[in-house]
């Protein structure tokens, strides 16, 4: 009978709080949202499906064994674990008596859960963002831009919204870190944003990697009105001459010379510029086929299936229920909103000065969000001049977006990091 | 703020001076290599991006061989 | 000369104990019976030449660095360690105790043997087979148990038998944690065993997955038996009426409800459920198949190959050459038998009641051991009546089987876990 | 043993619970969704299980091409 | 103004040192010669970037977070550390003191670089290289040699150089440990190397990974001329008899063969030789195909990334610009010379005794170097004699120098190894 | 250098031994398998190194469903 009683006890809905049943329905949210409306279903899926493993009510599969044992354990537990930790709580503690908690809480048949595990071992090292970032450098053709360089300068501009966002959120009394952990969400690149956040502020990781993919999934509704409020019909309609064809040697020698500046001007972005270029090189040189095939598929698929759900063990409600979160998501919309008209009016400047003419629409690829910001630019063209073909000038912004946001991540870890 | 701003001037100028040293050594690396392989090679047709047929090899064979015995047997027959 | 000696004398030959060179026999055993009788060869082959690399004398391949030290070290190292742990077991010992053991055990040069390695980052933490179950989850169909949700009722009905192996464990003088795992080869899935033992009973783990994996392979003749003598001819030759189709927006859904279950009613059987659950919603969203497919390949078949050689690992002499062994061989086939007889039994009970006829060879499916169980009813069937094709309709109680173990699974965990 | 019956109560129990539970969500979500495709689309036909055809584009498109190519040729070697 | 000054101290240009810019110059020379000489690209590209990305000045992607604490640190945060370590090196301290100085590192926000993390998770372990000859011998063919089973004799004798350059090494004041690391660069086998200088010489890794990987690459220059040396024009044109068909049983018997060969005579090459033999039965058993595709595929390339990344982590300044690389680099192309010449004297001898004729060219793939030594072999003979196909013939003595090897490792590992 | 010499013949002679043991009990091995399979098979193929079709079959049947269809065409054409 007291079995029976333990179990009901210790069942689901005996213990469910409204936190954990809010994170749950919006764990169904992001679900729907990522497989009946397409939200970057290659990260909400996981996670989504994250947000509700992490809030299952009693199952701890988000929280280290320590914390399940202060959660669940017996009052002898939970006493000597507070004894060992000497009072103040496990990430104060001495590595020491941090050592003897998880003794404690191990002894009492408490393990880490399964995604309190994958985020341990991928995110708080930094390896899952960065092995993304070599993947995504492996999909990466840096073709257009390297027969436009000057559109360097569009994925420059449209990094205004970060800076920007970044004292939106200390005025709205977040600290130096956190602000340019939420900052970040204007650079539109998922693993930059998920990096910087998990370095500076992994509190706050649940709602800034929820936010930016988000926002990602959104361009194609934030980007039109204000591309369209910044350009003029005839704007719109300019078209841009031919790009040039770009050799192989090119090709191959670009990544090397990125990485070249990364390691003379901003040691900082190295880690993440460089797995990208890495990545990169393995494509272009040809010589390394089935490295550069396998970083593209199978390796970046299984580190996305663990980082979606690592990101997922972050919503548990007691942190992501927060005022906060709201604040974040308003400023992540902020910052991309800027990152925008930055790089429209950017490219309205260029267009000014440049010999070529450069449609001011490609600007708003420079936030980067690869390929759709891209594809949007596109479809806008379009809309003005069905013979505006404006995908492959735009794609050149887009990859320079991707390293234009992690020199701007390059700096502020340089700044806040240490 | 002031410190804001300060931050804004910093993290802009070095994006921007970052970006627009890459565009001088990319436009140079690119002048360079098209020099070199205009001097050196005859122009290079612009390599297609590592864009191996995906059709493997075997079935190109099948399809090939399955061709030609059509064509054989559509030949023998009107031979006849 | 000495070094000639030395070499002599550190030979396998010099220093293989009876038990292991039975346990190099077992592992031929397991290969012989993998690759020239197909037994699940995908597990007993790594399985297998796992249990030959454990055993080969001095390499200590499945042997920490403290454990080789002990075994082969000198008496002052020895000695060290054993002054350093206190005088107590290394796994009895502290943390600081058991950090300075191993200290000592590096400074004399020993490592970690890549077994232990594997086991201890795969197994301990619970990762390989909740991976292995995602995967699963990302390969299976609920189709035909949704087309016929009451056969979710047989896949109860076939658990039947984990619970009386228990009792029968429990009357043999092993544990309440050991006798649950041994109960759970009855479970006829493989990794909810593996994930089981480990948690209850890892000295076990070999003998239990050793068990697990030959009985699933033995199916074919194990059940066949069972399943006449508790059926009519008639009832064998009861032809079902077709499964109806079932939409794809079922499909979807219905990971979606089986989890929300468990999070509400059985927080134990989450990890388990929750990661099965999250490979078939992968699969069947539709809007992630590059990470479903790599999750159905390369990710299920590297982390298979580990798995393999991590239990293969804990097929040492020392401790499968014991008694205990033999029981739980016994107890497992007794487990299989009534978790067969019971989903037959059930079958026909449902027949009596339900409008729709039942043929009471899909019963025996329920055992699980997804897809030859479905297979020998469907073999069964065609004897007694060459038109019968039951397959599809014993594809229903098969993958019910599997929630059935796992949700039996986390009724022991809870039971005896904490 | 005492223990040992409460717990096969225990533990069929909860299993029967839980699946009979599932059963009924499970039968109640079917019938949610089927009236719901039947009331706002046309009768949809079940999606076959994620089946894309395992035959790559360009596989196909050598085929078809080698097929019309002998197709013409046959013609025209009739039309002769 | 202090933060611009901040970002310009900060920057790579005024923290390069001499040492980082050679060693950049170095990572450049060693992709160069991958990706436009074809030296072996698909360990020197990883292996080159990597050692571009560890002489990134500031960065600190192949340091420890104390090594970084105690580069980049304030003089409080050094202080602390070096207090805790208590006046010791990091390697030389407790593990106690390690932990006080982790924590430090920690909370001073350093943590390990990403290449540092790869390095220990896979080749501190020895992981990466078992692995890897896992992987191999899913891909390797043993039939050329099961036809022609006394062709192990040429993979024995061509391990000669391994000992001599031993001895050689000793005599240019390397230890034993290091000479052993060194010479096994003979070998001509990168897992083997890289695992042995793990185990033995690990601060002398990255000089003898990139030594063997050019050796290897330079098979086709190092190679013929000592061919041609100890031959006649009509030993080059010795035509061999056909080899004889191999059923799959002898191939499936061979690896079972060989690891109890291991088991019984030399424990010490089992980490070796039984993964490598794993991945060969997984092969040629025929019943995991998916396993050994995998196995082939996905898991090699994803370890050679990041096995290469870690080997160019120990391409820092610091450790690879010392004289001793230099010495290094003559030692291994001593050794390569010495094998192939051995190869070649032990293939002339076996002619003479033995009834079938062997041209003695196959003997110089008795170092291994898969399988470019082969090929070297079947080159040479063509042009003594344009009909004479020796491919499959140099076949046998190339993969029994992958035995060979490992032996001499099995056996280098118990002289030096504990 | 006494040590070095001692460690070349160390070494030299173990991976020698070693070998010949393996060149022994292999050729023993094979033997066996020859005999053995000789005596209870009829004398077996040496099966190809695991070499299946690299055609999946989808391809195949469409392969050979084109070819089916340029035969039947070209027939009825003829027929004509
Ligand atoms: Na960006
Ligand atoms: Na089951
Ligand atoms: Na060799």
């Amino acid at each position: 009978m007291e079995n029976v009683l333990n179990l009901v006890y210790g069942s689901g809905i005996a213990n469910i709080s409204l936190g954990q049943a809010l994170m749950l329905a919006v764990g169904l949210l992001l679900l729907f949202l990522a497989i009946k409306k397409g939200f970057e279903p290659l990260l909400l899926v996981p996670i989504g499906f994250g947000a509700i493993l992490s809030n299952i009510p009693v199952a701890g599969l988000a929280e280290s064994a320590v914390s399940q044992a202060l959660h669940y354990g017996s009052d002898e537990v939970i006493a000597a674990i507070n004894q060992a930790l000497g009072g103040v709580s496990y990430y104060e503690a001495s590595a020491t008596a941090q050592m003897a908690a998880k003794e404690i809480a191990h002894h009492a048949n408490y393990a880490d859960g399964i995604l309190y595990l994958f985020y341990s071992v991928g995110l708080t090292t930094g390896a899952f963002p960065l092995i993304i970032f070599m993947g995504v450098g492996a999909m990466t053709d840096f073709g257009p831009l390297l027969a436009n360089p000057k559109t360097l300068l569009l994925g420059a501009a449209a990094q205004f919204g970060i800076f920007v966002t970044l004292i939106g959120a200390i005025a709205l009394q977040f600290s130096g870190q956190e602000a340019a952990a939420i900052g970040i969400i204007g650079g539109a690149d998922g693993p930059t944003a998920i990096y910087v956040a998990t370095k500076l502020a992994p509190h706050l990781l649940g709602a800034i990697a929820v936010a930016a993919y988000s926002y990602m999934a959104l361009v194609p509704m934030i980007q039109p009105p204000i591309m369209k409020l910044f350009t003029s019909k005839e704007e719109r309609e300019i078209k841009m001459t031919q790009l040039r064809p770009v050799s192989q040697t090119e090709k191959i020698l670009f990544p090397i010379v990125l990485l070249l500046l990364v390691a003379l001007l901003l040691p900082d972005a190295a880690p993440l510029l460089g797995m990208f270029c890495f990545g990169n090189l393995m494509k272009e040189s040809g010589v390394v086929d089935r490295l550069s095939d396998t970083t593209q598929n199978a390796l970046i698929n299984v580190v996305t299936i663990f980082l979606g759900l690592s990101v997922g063990s972050k919503l548990q409600a007691s942190q992501f229920l927060q005022f906060d979160t709201l604040k974040i998501l308003s400023l992540g919309i902020v910052a991309f909103g800027i990152g925008t008209a930055c790089g429209v009016l950017m490219a309205k400047l260029m267009n000014k000065l440049s010999g070529t003419p450069i449609n001011p629409l490609i600007g708003s690829a420079g936030v980067s969000a690869v390929p759709m910001a891209a594809r949007v630019s596109n479809k806008v063209g379009l809309e003005a001049n069905p013979q505006n073909f404006l995908l492959m000038h735009a794609m050149g912004p887009n990859v320079a977006g991707v390293i234009g946001s992690a020199v701007a991540a390059g700096v502020l870890l340089k700044y806040f990091g240490s | 703020m002031q410190e804001g701003l300060t931050l804004v001037a910093l993290g802009m100028g070095t994006v921007f001076i970052f970006l627009v040293v890459l565009i001088v050594c990319t436009t140079l690396m690119s002048k360079f290599v098209m020099s070199y392989e205009a001097k050196f090679k005859k122009p290079e047709q612009p390599i297609p991006v590592a864009g191996q047929s995906k059709i493997p090899d075997a079935v190109l064979t099948a399809v090939i061989s399955a061709a030609i015995h059509q064509h054989r047997s559509a030949k023998a027959k009107k031979g006849k």
